[in-house]
């Protein structure tokens, strides 16, 4: 999309401190922090340990799912299929379990399995099919929420007691806020050290070059999307953990809070641009609004009205500051 | 050279559609030789290079290597078989590091991991066999195009090749980047590399050639030594030969009215207190060596980019600062350096993108003259000679010498009469030059004025009656036609003055 | 049926064909109400036609519109929306096809025969059924539906209206969890940020009753009571864990069951009653066996 | 997104007739009418006048939407806002019709200047003010619902009878259907004859090199969004005119339909590519798709299922027709 026109104008990144780097790669971190401050100052609630903690048990779906989208951003694709195939994993390792009698941990290995086979799917069709990512994953949305309705006949399944343990708590700390680390660290290793993860920024910012450098191109191309559905699978194993049970309606939308944590935090639709930190970030802005504006009582019409203005504005921070920095 | 050739291209052909653009070519590369590859914009140069990099596979014909036969399905193939290329194109990941571009497709790793330091050793070591001197950690996309195409000669020269195939390496460079790079031309060459070159700069082919073949339409037409003669050369590619070079005859008129005034323009960290003024018919040419800041200077002026201080004035009009459309309305027109990534919407057609400027101004209650429009990109293209067999072809299947004519003919079109021409003739042929050179003889004819940017002095010396020299973002000095020698270019691109920022 | 054109039917001439058209399936109560129907069916010999609108009532008019082309002989209509369906019910009119409205009403055009239950005195079942819970006295909360769904906005307003007999209780925040679980797990949980003191909660239906218990964990059914409505297996099982309080059953496979014997009367053309409604029970511990498969 | 990689390789148009050129620039049409004749065999019921016309009046919405969407993808933008703008365009309508007792053609152009005032907020956000349009419109997208809510009061509003004519037949040709045939022919004049349309192709395919050109291409973005906005309230119109009444939730998720319509028409998200005949096909393709699987009564949970693999295919059809031709 508009590539040049909506990418960040070139950085001169000579002799800057890691601190400055980091606050420069992240933009949204600004909007981040004034909306905790106002939400800070509005209402006592906001800053309680409690509080944070449910926060991080509310941002892990999203951020866990947007993971896997930052890798097919990056890589200048789209994912439409996480929420569906997110619903469709945890349909698949609740069957396994409660209709298939699997032992849990293998069900619950099963449903990463879904995930990781769809996301190869929507890799080899966009990559060796030639359809436009947007194509290829939209077809997947639709098919992976059909085949979940099927598998449920529309009705929960229990989960297992594996699956269970990913919405529980370990002493003070939620699992799922576990889990989010976890995740995080393991996607922004790939990204940032293996030769797969630094590929993935080729292919995405000029594909030509990429294949015109040798790279494996389409074998990329698979692996991000494998790792956008294994990631997505994972992300509905938490959500079913958390709600003891594989909903058929589980994560409907979530692609688009997907989508927007990865623009938000700094990723650019075109390609070649996006890191795992500013994905945390755009997920935490989306999920910190809809606490505040909970937390302070806004009438849920008025909240959707908020919502829209809070993300524009947070990003809009991120634009101010690098327009005024780069003159 | 009676040993066996180390790559040999058979008889091929190549067909794009009905279009035949190679057709029954034979070309070798010996161990320790330099293959000149020599044509017009559009001759097959490139396309018969593409054969070699297993970018394109010929529809007839065969690739031998070492004498047997082989297939190059893509690029690792080739690679595999120690075959590097630096395409025409530059072909770099903006928002990568200098050292990831230069190790693309060759990350060096440690337990499965990037090995950084070894990926930065390596890539340093790279750019320091020809001589570029920028930060391995910086983004690729933040360096002007000159670097780019150091950062793409780099990666070429870090893999340990056999073959080396340069498709207009110096297309982009100045003279002392071109000579960097013949230096290792010449190491290569005495460790047996066999290389490719591609070039239309004549002089260079005797410099480092040993064979060249000419090609004409996708045709072999001669194969001789690269002692041979320019003139010789000229008249092999072109059919015919060309009187002169450059056919700059009369200068500014003596008392022609001020047509472009610039004063103290500034912009932090790309130029400083830049004041100059140009005349009626008078064409400035501004020399100085990469990075000097020539190119942000001319993209001020042109409202491409804002600037810190300073006026630009035309006709005795104050331009808005970063307006490019009110340049326009008063007659700028501006030939950016980076056709592909400025100049040009790749997948729209030849006609469209020689209409962007004048879509409007032609337009009729907002209504696009398409039948004008038509006519008016017909008869430029015809003019320039665009090679092309379709106006409405897309402009991304132009050869890289036609695209540039394209980026030119669009201003052409719009009738400005202050051109801003930022290495203008980049990838052009020799004879193709001499058109634009001729155009541009008209335009100031015609009481128009032309600052022109080159990296070739011999085109800055020939065509300029006035050359201002920059270094470090500041007007080092000013030559007139007469003093304007090589020497006195460089000496004040060289020397040392205060730099514009601290 | 009016299309005039062929009218050779792909299933059994014999055999009615009669379409259902869902508001949606992405919910227990309708796979429910969808489930009764099609028993019905098969033990009538009538060809169910499903289809779903997904919550739109553009696709719904779609749907409508292709079941009026096609070979139809009655249509069961759960409206998404009762305003909307209304012109596609009237053109469903025009080619004297019947038409059931089943759960929702249609206005502007005929039906043959309503079903449903009373969304706005099952509202008012839920406040007194929880305030009954907690004793007349405290906070509590509201977890609303898909914003602009007639079912909202009634178990809305006969919560409101039941619940302002009581001057004891106070509604402390009302805010929309869209009739899902999942949201209704993460809006619970800020709503208990800013208000601990809560003791009941309200949600227009289970699904949302079950996020808020599990948002609630341990307080689920002792400190804080959960009303919830519906009816749904989970829902019921819930009740009968003692996590939510109380569920306002409707039966939706007696709706889907109910619906098709309508449809079919119809098309024999026998008498119909126009309007049948379906008991709404206030489901809670005492009665929860009878509920309970 | 990928850009290179997802875009067609370069056509060689020599001589070519029309009508072979107009199928090689419409690649799903293949797809649509491999689908219809599909159809056709396995149901008597699908080529019947009246279910051509249900139809017709059943891709008038998504069309109409998808028009305005094209211009915005071509422009090399994106527009996740044109669903909540058609419904906040119809209430509000609705709502000077039903509360401020305009009258109903004053009414119908208040719903139209609506969508033309929103579309212009999202222009000047993504032109000016920076923003990717990918999160200005976003925002929009749940700025304009939370309106509609407030406005309406999450209660339905009836329209005025000028809008419900939108929604009625004249003679034996529903309305609906002649809104859309003229609308198509305003959009496809507005892209291929006018300057700004033209100027879309350039700012999509190489904002840079547009901009250097001298083409003002912050107005043309603004322009772009401010169609996509009155193409939207139009839909929202044609909606509400068959609804009989303006719905607090009408249009949800039609944003995604609206796109996928464009991108099956050919476009590519890269932008600077797509055409208005394109778009229709693909919104043929999803309404045909639909109506067909209601007609051979496949079940609603594997219809989404088809559904995807459908558009898959259809689209399929497209790549693999372009891959032979240019071998
Ligand atoms: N993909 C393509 N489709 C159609 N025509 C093509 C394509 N690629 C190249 N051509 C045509 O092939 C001819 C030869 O192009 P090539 O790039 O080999 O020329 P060249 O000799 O390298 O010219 P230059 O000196 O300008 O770089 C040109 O006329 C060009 O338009
Ligand atoms: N070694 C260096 N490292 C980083 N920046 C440099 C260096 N040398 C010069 N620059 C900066 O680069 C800018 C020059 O831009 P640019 O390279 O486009 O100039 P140019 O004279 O047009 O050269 P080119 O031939 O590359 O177009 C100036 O701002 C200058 O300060
Ligand atoms: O009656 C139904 C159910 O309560 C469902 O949970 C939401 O939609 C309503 O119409
Ligand atoms: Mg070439
Ligand atoms: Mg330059």
């Amino acid at each position: 999309m508009t590539s040049t026109l909506e990418q960040a104008p070139p950085t001169t990144p000579d002799r800057r401190t890691r601190v400055a780097r980091f606050l420069a790669d992240n933009g949204a971190l600004v909007g981040l922090v004034v909306l905790c401050v106002a939400l800070f100052i509005a209402t006592p609630d906001f800053l309680t340990g409690r509080n944070l903690l449910n926060i991080g048990i509310q941002v892990s779906t999203v951020a866990v799912l947007a993971f896997g989208v930052t890798f097919v951003i990056v890589a200048g694709g789209i994912d439409l299929s996480v929420g569906s195939v997110a619903a469709l994993s945890s349909m698949v390792s609740g069957w396994f379990f409660a209709s298939a009698g699997l032992p849990g941990w293998l069900a619950l290995l099963a449903g990463l399995l879904t995930g990781l086979l769809t996301g190869v799917v929507n890799g080899l069709a966009s990559a060796y099919g030639r359809l436009p990512s947007f194509i290829a994953t939209l077809a997947m949305l639709s098919v992976a929420r059909g085949l979940t309705l099927v598998i449920s006949d529309g009705r929960p399944i229990p989960t297992s007691p594996q699956v269970s343990f990913l919405g529980s708590d370990v002493g003070p700390v939620p699992v799922p806020v576990i889990v989010l680390v976890l995740a995080a660290l393991v996607a922004s290793f790939v990204l940032n050290r293996t030769v797969v993860g630094r590929s993935m920024y080729a292919v995405g910012g000029n594909p030509e070059a990429a294949r015109l450098s040798g790279l494996p191109v389409q074998r990329i191309l698979v692996t991000v999307f494998a790792l956008s559905g294994l990631f997505a699978a994972l992300a509905g194993l938490l959500l079913a953990g958390r709600l003891d049970s594989a909903q058929p309606q589980a994560a409907v939308g979530y692609e688009l809070d997907a989508i927007a944590a990865v623009v938000i935090g700094g990723a650019s639709l075109a390609g070649g641009v996006g890191r795992i930190s500013g994905t945390v970030i755009g997920a935490l802005v989306l999920v910190v609004i809809r606490n505040g504006l909970n937390l302070l009582n806004v009438t849920s019409f008025w909240q959707q009205v908020v919502i829209g203005l809070v993300i524009a504005i947070a990003v809009g921070f991120d634009v101010l500051r690098r327009r005024t920095r780069t003159g | 050279m009676t040993q066996q050739p180390l790559l040999t291209l058979e008889r091929v052909s190549k067909s794009f559609g009905p279009v035949t653009v190679v057709s029954d070519v034979t070309v070798h590369v010996h161990a320790g030789a330099v293959q000149v590859l020599l044509g017009e914009n559009g001759a097959g140069k490139s396309t018969l290079i593409k054969m070699m990099a297993g970018v394109h596979q010929p529809d007839g014909g065969r690739v031998l290597v070492d004498g047997r036969p082989v297939q190059l399905p893509n690029v690792h193939a080739a690679e595999q078989l120690g075959i590097a290329t630096i395409h025409q194109e530059l072909n770099l990941v903006g928002s990568l590091s200098v050292a990831e571009n230069v190790m693309m497709g060759r990350i060096p790793t440690r337990f499965g991991l990037v090995d950084r330091r070894e990926l930065r050793a390596r890539a340093r070591a790279a750019l320091d066999l020809i001589g570029l001197d920028v930060d391995v950690d910086a983004r690729v996309g933040d360096l002007g195009i000159a670097r780019q195409q150091l950062v793409e000669i780099a990666k070429a020269l870090s893999v340990d090749a056999r073959i080396l195939v340069l498709d207009e390496p110096t297309a982009a460079l100045t003279r002392r980047e071109t000579e960097n790079l013949f230096r290792v031309v010449a190491q290569l060459r005495a460790r047996g590399v066999g290389m490719v070159f591609i070039s239309h700069h004549l002089d260079e082919i005797a410099e480092i050639g040993d064979t060249v073949l000419v090609l004409r339409d996708g045709h072999a037409v001669a194969e001789v030594p690269a002692s041979t003669p320019e003139d010789e050369l000229v008249r092999l590619m072109v059919g015919r030969s060309i009187d002169e070079q450059y056919p700059r005859g009369t200068g500014p008129v003596a008392e022609g009215t001020e047509v472009l005034a610039v004063d103290g323009l500034s912009s932090a960290g790309s130029f400083s207190d830049i004041s100059f003024r140009v005349r009626q018919g008078e064409v400035l040419g501004i020399a100085g060596l990469v990075g000097a800041g020539r190119t942000e200077l001319l993209r001020a002026i042109a409202g491409a980019d804002r600037y810190d201080a300073g006026t630009v004035t035309v006709r005795g009009r104050r331009l808005r600062p970063g307006d490019v459309g009110a340049a326009v309305a008063a007659g700028v027109g501006h030939v950016p350096e980076d056709r592909k990534a400025q100049g040009l919407v790749l997948d729209a057609s030849v006609n469209d993108n020689l209409g962007y400027a004048t879509l409007a101004s032609t337009a009729r209650m907002g209504l696009v003259d398409f039948a004008g429009q038509r006519r008016r990109a017909e008869q430029v293209a015809g003019t320039l000679r665009i090679r092309m067999h379709d106006i409405d072809q897309p402009v991304r299947s132009l050869s890289g010498g036609n695209q540039q004519k394209a980026v030119f003919g669009r201003w052409v079109i719009a009738g400005s009469t202050v051109l801003l021409l930022d290495e203008p003739t980049r990838g052009v042929d020799v004879g193709a030059k001499v058109e634009i050179y001729e155009l541009i003889n008209a335009i100031t004819a015609g009481g128009g004025a032309i600052v022109m940017v080159s990296s070739e002095l011999p085109e800055v010396l020939g065509m300029s009656d006035r050359v201002l020299v920059m270094r470090d973002g500041r007007i080092a000095g000013e030559l007139s036609a007469a003093e304007a020698t090589q020497d006195a270019v460089m000496t004040l691109a060289t020397r040392d003055v205060a730099p514009a920022q601290p | 049926a009016t299309a005039g054109c062929n009218r050779e039917s792909s299933a059994d001439a014999s055999q009615p064909t009669v379409v259902l058209s869902l508001s949606t399936l992405n919910n227990p109560f309708f796979v429910e109400l969808r489930d009764g129907a099609q028993a019905e069916a098969d033990a009538k010999g009538a060809d169910l036609q499903v289809v779903d609108a997904q919550n739109d009532s553009a696709t719904q008019a779609n749907q409508l519109q292709t079941a009026d082309s096609a070979s139809t002989d009655a249509v069961i209509v759960n409206p998404v929306d009762s305003d909307a369906v209304g012109a596609s019910v009237t053109a469903l009119n025009g080619s004297s096809i019947p038409v059931v409205a089943v759960d929702r009403t249609v206005t502007g055009a005929d039906v043959a025969s309503f079903i449903a239950s009373d969304n706005v005195a099952g509202g008012k079942q839920a406040a007194d059924a929880l305030a009954a819970a907690i004793g007349g006295q405290g906070q509590v909360i509201v977890l609303q539906g898909v914003a602009g769904t007639s079912a909202s906005r009634d178990r809305g307003q006969g919560f409101a209206e039941g619940i302002a007999a009581y001057p004891g209780i106070t509604v402390v925040a009302q805010q929309t969890a869209a009739f899902d679980r999942a949201t209704a797990l993460d809006v619970t949980t800020n709503l208990l940020q800013a208000n601990p003191g809560v003791v009941g909660v309200f949600a227009e239906n289970d699904e949302m009753a079950l996020g808020a218990v599990q948002a609630l964990g341990d307080r689920a059914g002792t400190d804080v009571q959960v009303a919830g409505f519906d009816g749904t297996t989970d829902g019921i099982a819930a009740v009968q864990a003692g996590t939510m309080v109380a569920t306002i059953a409707q039966q939706p496979g007696d709706l889907g069951k109910l619906a098709v014997d309508a449809a079919l009367a119809a098309i024999a053309g026998d008498e119909v009653e126009a309007t049948q409604s379906v008991e709404v029970v206030t489901v809670t511990k005492d009665n929860v066996a009878d509920f309970a498969q």
